[in-house]
């Protein structure tokens, strides 16, 4: 099978999946699934340590280096404020009905 | 090149990644999701450090360590009204990561002696645009939430011709750089994506900010995936696509859910179509009571609601009003909020800010279970609501919010608006609701007024 | 890439998506899903097509032979009967209430 | 090898047939859906004749004209009530084709000069030892259903040991298989998983079958997909692993469906830990009566409740039963339909039947939405069912059916059972209920008794 149909297979499964897995999200969760979602996108900060990783101009390192640090940003800090949001929501079952 | 077991752990963690997604569309297990992407994403991370040999290993950690830090704390720091601009952000800088490990992938391979594959170019001119576009139409949406800029659709004469016009030359570019793969192009093909984005983003109103959030967050992953296919790498494929197509329908579920198509949410200004209020005050006269009154008001009716909305989370006055409804239920009276989805500025606004008031959950009324019940109610109480009350969604076509499902405050006997002035809502457009005979309007900061209503009641 | 991690990937994938489409499916329905689904595995037949159609001994070619007719009869079958029971769950909508 | 063309027709087989699954799992969509299935299922087989130099085209093409004939005529002539092990047929013939198909292969694997891939090997040993399992699996499952052969568990002292063996035996082989990759093993290893589908499915209950179809449906899926592997063919690889997975999943439901777990499905009898009845009519004491007692009983009720179960579907009664329930209602009385989830032969089963009734859509009530009205009911008209009324579901651990959620008829004033006899019904136990002091037998073939029950109450 050639390269470019093995990965457009991979691409159609992979939208079938994205879409079905959430097809049943409530209202209430769309905020915190936009941001956890957001941060799986982070995920290119591994193809960010690639090129970097396997440059060797200077240019081309500090732009690497700006890409790995915007990939963090983005992963990390989409996690973290994901999990703040989700906390929230959770709270009320684990606190008193009224403290 | 990869190595299987480095392989197998890519794939694990795109498995994390749907997993994650899955997970996160549940409420009950939204938090494990959150966590399992997570990890998922820390697996990928290490796995890459492993499977090859990198240079310059000691910068590339500096690097993230400064990208961790500076994500945590604004993640941590950030205030939970501030919440969606901050998506917008570190959705921003995705798409900008994503374009420029494309432009660097394009240098590679254009510095190499043989021919690179037609595919791969084409994949790599989409990353750079669409990265691009992402970029810097998420930095203006973080402006205009973060109210840096005007909220309201910035149109100018000119501004079809010139979207047309950064289309297009966005597009030329990219053939250009797919028939003619040099690096100029590529920094050329950024910047006119950073235009675009810029046009794409600015003529949007702000009520719709969220939608173009959402749908910005699918433009990244598709600009992942496209990242993963150069990169001959199928983790990057997957979660990219992933995201690109969940975010999209995600994209689509938020705009029905505040009655608003797509393309009219993106396109709407441009087209000149809607016809846009104000935004100022009007002078036409009102019915304004004291705390006092207010007090009376609610004491001696039988049915109340509550209609939270965007007012009440900036005063933060979520806490006192959940004093007020106790006091008023330990009176005997039947007390309800109505949540409409996207009261606020995010949706399920509501429902996190009166969970952290600890209002019980049976109380939070979803629209669709209490719209039948407005009839029944002596007074409903709207605290800093406006949009989600007002009919001209019912009654105004062309107003911005005509065709979004509201809550039938009209329909009550009493209607008190807790504001601070005559100004409008979000979407920028008088409500005739403050002007009908049955409303009363209490004015002030939503957190003052509400204490001096609880001790008015409280002395009843 | 190496081909089967590929071929794992592509496996992972389809079975996400094969259980996420089907997941909100009501009990009325199980039969002619286990049906339907039942006819799509009859799509070995393009398999069996294969490799009858590059043999060149006799009695591969007639074991082949058996391996098309009985994949055929998976297949056809399959959405026939299916389609038939559906026909009967769909009828009370286009026929009248109480004839 | 296989052009490109040939590569994206596949990938929009292998969409379809995601459609198609998709499309199934909603009543509103389902017979599209199976049309998009059959679809993809041409398209798939079109391409091949067109993408690869194919001999023997012609005797192909006859082998399909004859499987087709076959399939049609049997689709087509089957009756509803037999449809189940239709369904196990040619899932049967399914896992053969998979298995003869991985045999060839590996006769051309093997006939050839190179090393084949272990991968390979693995991969075909499965599909041969499944796909042999499935087809005999089957086939004993259609001669259950059938009554070919006796419904209930066939258990004998030495099975749980020849189990085994055959288990151990056709994992020898197929490691032999992988080390040493000649003809003979393969066949014998056929010839293992034969046994082996035999001995699986003796032991299971009628009951169970449904479940044990479903079960071995998946099984042919996953050797389809194993198949696919081994020729390289992501279609077959897809389409192989949809089934698989969902058919898993379906399996699962279904068996939550009946309150039964799989593994006790499968070897509850190996374990011999169920208790199982009789499966001969008792002769303790019922009290029967004539169709004009019974009229008169109905007659005078406010409300009555009809559980239809499989001796509806064997009688073909629904016809009458519909009219007797348009008599009562134009009486007045307030009759409804409660259909239990597996009732008759097959999940939904009685939805089936009373549609081809015209039974309106209304009257059919789910378990969970008519259990709790029972204690209103005056009488309860059992048509020919058993198990699902049977309140050893309730009360008797370790009864075939205990755990099973069943319809409260016993909590109606009044019961009344049509059926030819005292003899038990699927599960082969007895059912208390019967000499409940408040039941009243009807005996008779359910479609004359009807009749008659139907003229007697006409003539009141
Ligand atoms: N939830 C989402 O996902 C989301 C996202 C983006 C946009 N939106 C849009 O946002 C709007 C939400 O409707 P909404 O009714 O919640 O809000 P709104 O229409 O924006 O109205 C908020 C009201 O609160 C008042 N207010 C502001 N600060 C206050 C304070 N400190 N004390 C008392 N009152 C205060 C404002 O009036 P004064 O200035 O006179 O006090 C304003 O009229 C909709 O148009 C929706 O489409 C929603
Ligand atoms: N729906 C499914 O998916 C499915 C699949 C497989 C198995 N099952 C199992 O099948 C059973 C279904 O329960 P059920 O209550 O519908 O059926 P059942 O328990 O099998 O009882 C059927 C009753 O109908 C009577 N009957 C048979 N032919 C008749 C005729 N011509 N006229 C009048 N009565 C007749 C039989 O009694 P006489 O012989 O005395 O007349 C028998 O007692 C459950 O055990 C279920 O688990 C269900």
């Amino acid at each position: 099978m050639s390269e470019p149909i093995v990965w457009l297979t991979i691409f159609v499964l992979s939208v079938f999946v994205g879409v079905e897995v959430i097809s049943k999200v409530s209202s209430t969760l769309h905020t915190p699934l936009m941001s956890g979602a957001n941060a799986i996108h982070g995920v290119i900060l591994v193809g960010a340590i690639l090129v970097t990783g396997f440059t060797d101009s200077t240019g081309a390192l500090v732009v690497g280096l700006v890409a790995i640090v915007l990939a963090t940003i983005n992963m990390v800090g989409g996690f973290v404020v994901t999990d703040r949001m989700l906390q929230m929501f959770g709270g009320r079952k684990r606190q008193e009905p009224k403290a | 090149m990869t190595p299987t077991w480095a392989q197998l752990c890519y794939l694990a963690a795109a498995v994390c990644f749907i997993l994650a997604l899955k997970g996160l569309s549940s409420p009950k297990t939204a938090r494990n999701g959150n966590l399992i992407g997570a990890i998922g994403a820390v697996l990928a991370c290490v796995t890459v450090f492993f499977a090859v040999e990198l240079e310059h290993e000691l910068s590339i950690l500096v690097a993230i360590a400064v990208g961790t830090v500076i994500g945590v704390v604004g993640a941590r720091r950030v205030q939970m009204t501030q919440m969606p601009q901050l998506v917008a952000l570190f959705n921003g800088v995705g798409g900008g990561a994503a374009a420029l490990v494309a432009l660097l992938e394009l240098q590679e391979a254009t510095s190499g002696a043989g021919d690179v594959p037609t595919f791969d170019l084409v994949a790599t001119a989409f990353t750079i645009l669409v990265g691009a576009v992402s970029f810097s139409g998420s930095m203006v949406t973080f402006a205009k939430l973060q109210e840096l800029m005007t909220t309201r659709p910035v149109t100018f004469p000119g501004l079809p011709v010139a979207f047309a016009l950064a289309a297009l030359c966005g597009l030329g570019l990219s053939v250009l750089l797919v028939l003619d793969p040099v690096m100029w192009v590529g920094v050329v093909l950024g910047f006119a994506g950073l235009l675009l984005g810029v046009l794409l983003v600015l003529p949007v109103g702000g009520a719709d900010v969220p939608i173009v959030i959402s749908l910005l967050n699918a433009f990244t992953g598709l600009t992942v995936a496209a990242g993963g296919y150069v990169l001959g790498n199928t983790l990057l494929l997957v979660a990219g696509t992933l995201v690109g197509a969940s975010g999209t329908f995600l994209t689509k579920m938020m705009a029905s859910a505040m009655g608003r198509s797509l393309v009219n949410t993106l396109f709407g200004a441009l087209k000149g179509g809607s016809t846009l209020g104000a935004g100022e005050a009007s002078d036409r006269p009102v019915r304004s009571a004291g705390p006092a009154d207010v007090a009376i008001l609610l004491a001696y009716a039988n049915r109340v609601i509550i209609v939270p909305g965007y007012g009440l989370a900036v005063a933060q006055a979520q806490h006192t009003l959940r004093e007020l409804v106790d006091e008023l239920m330990a009176k005997g009276i039947t007390v309800d909020y109505a949540i409409h989805p996207v009261a606020g500025r995010m949706p399920g606004h509501m429902n996190v800010l009166l969970a952290e008031a600890q209002v019980p959950y049976e109380q939070l009324k979803e629209m669709g279970d209490i719209n039948g019940e407005f009839k029944q109610a002596d007074v409903v109480l709207v605290v800093g609501a406006n949009d989600v009350v007002n009919p001209a969604a019912k009654t105004t076509p062309g107003a911005p919010i005509f065709g979004m499902p509201i809550l039938n405050a009209d329909e009550a006997k009493q209607v008190i608006f807790m504001k601070r002035s005559m100004r409008p809502g979000f979407a920028g457009i008088e409500n005739e609701l403050l002007f009908d005979p049955k409303t009363t309007l209490l004015f002030g900061d939503a957190k003052d007024t509400m204490s001096k209503l609880l001790s008015a009641v409280k002395s009843l």
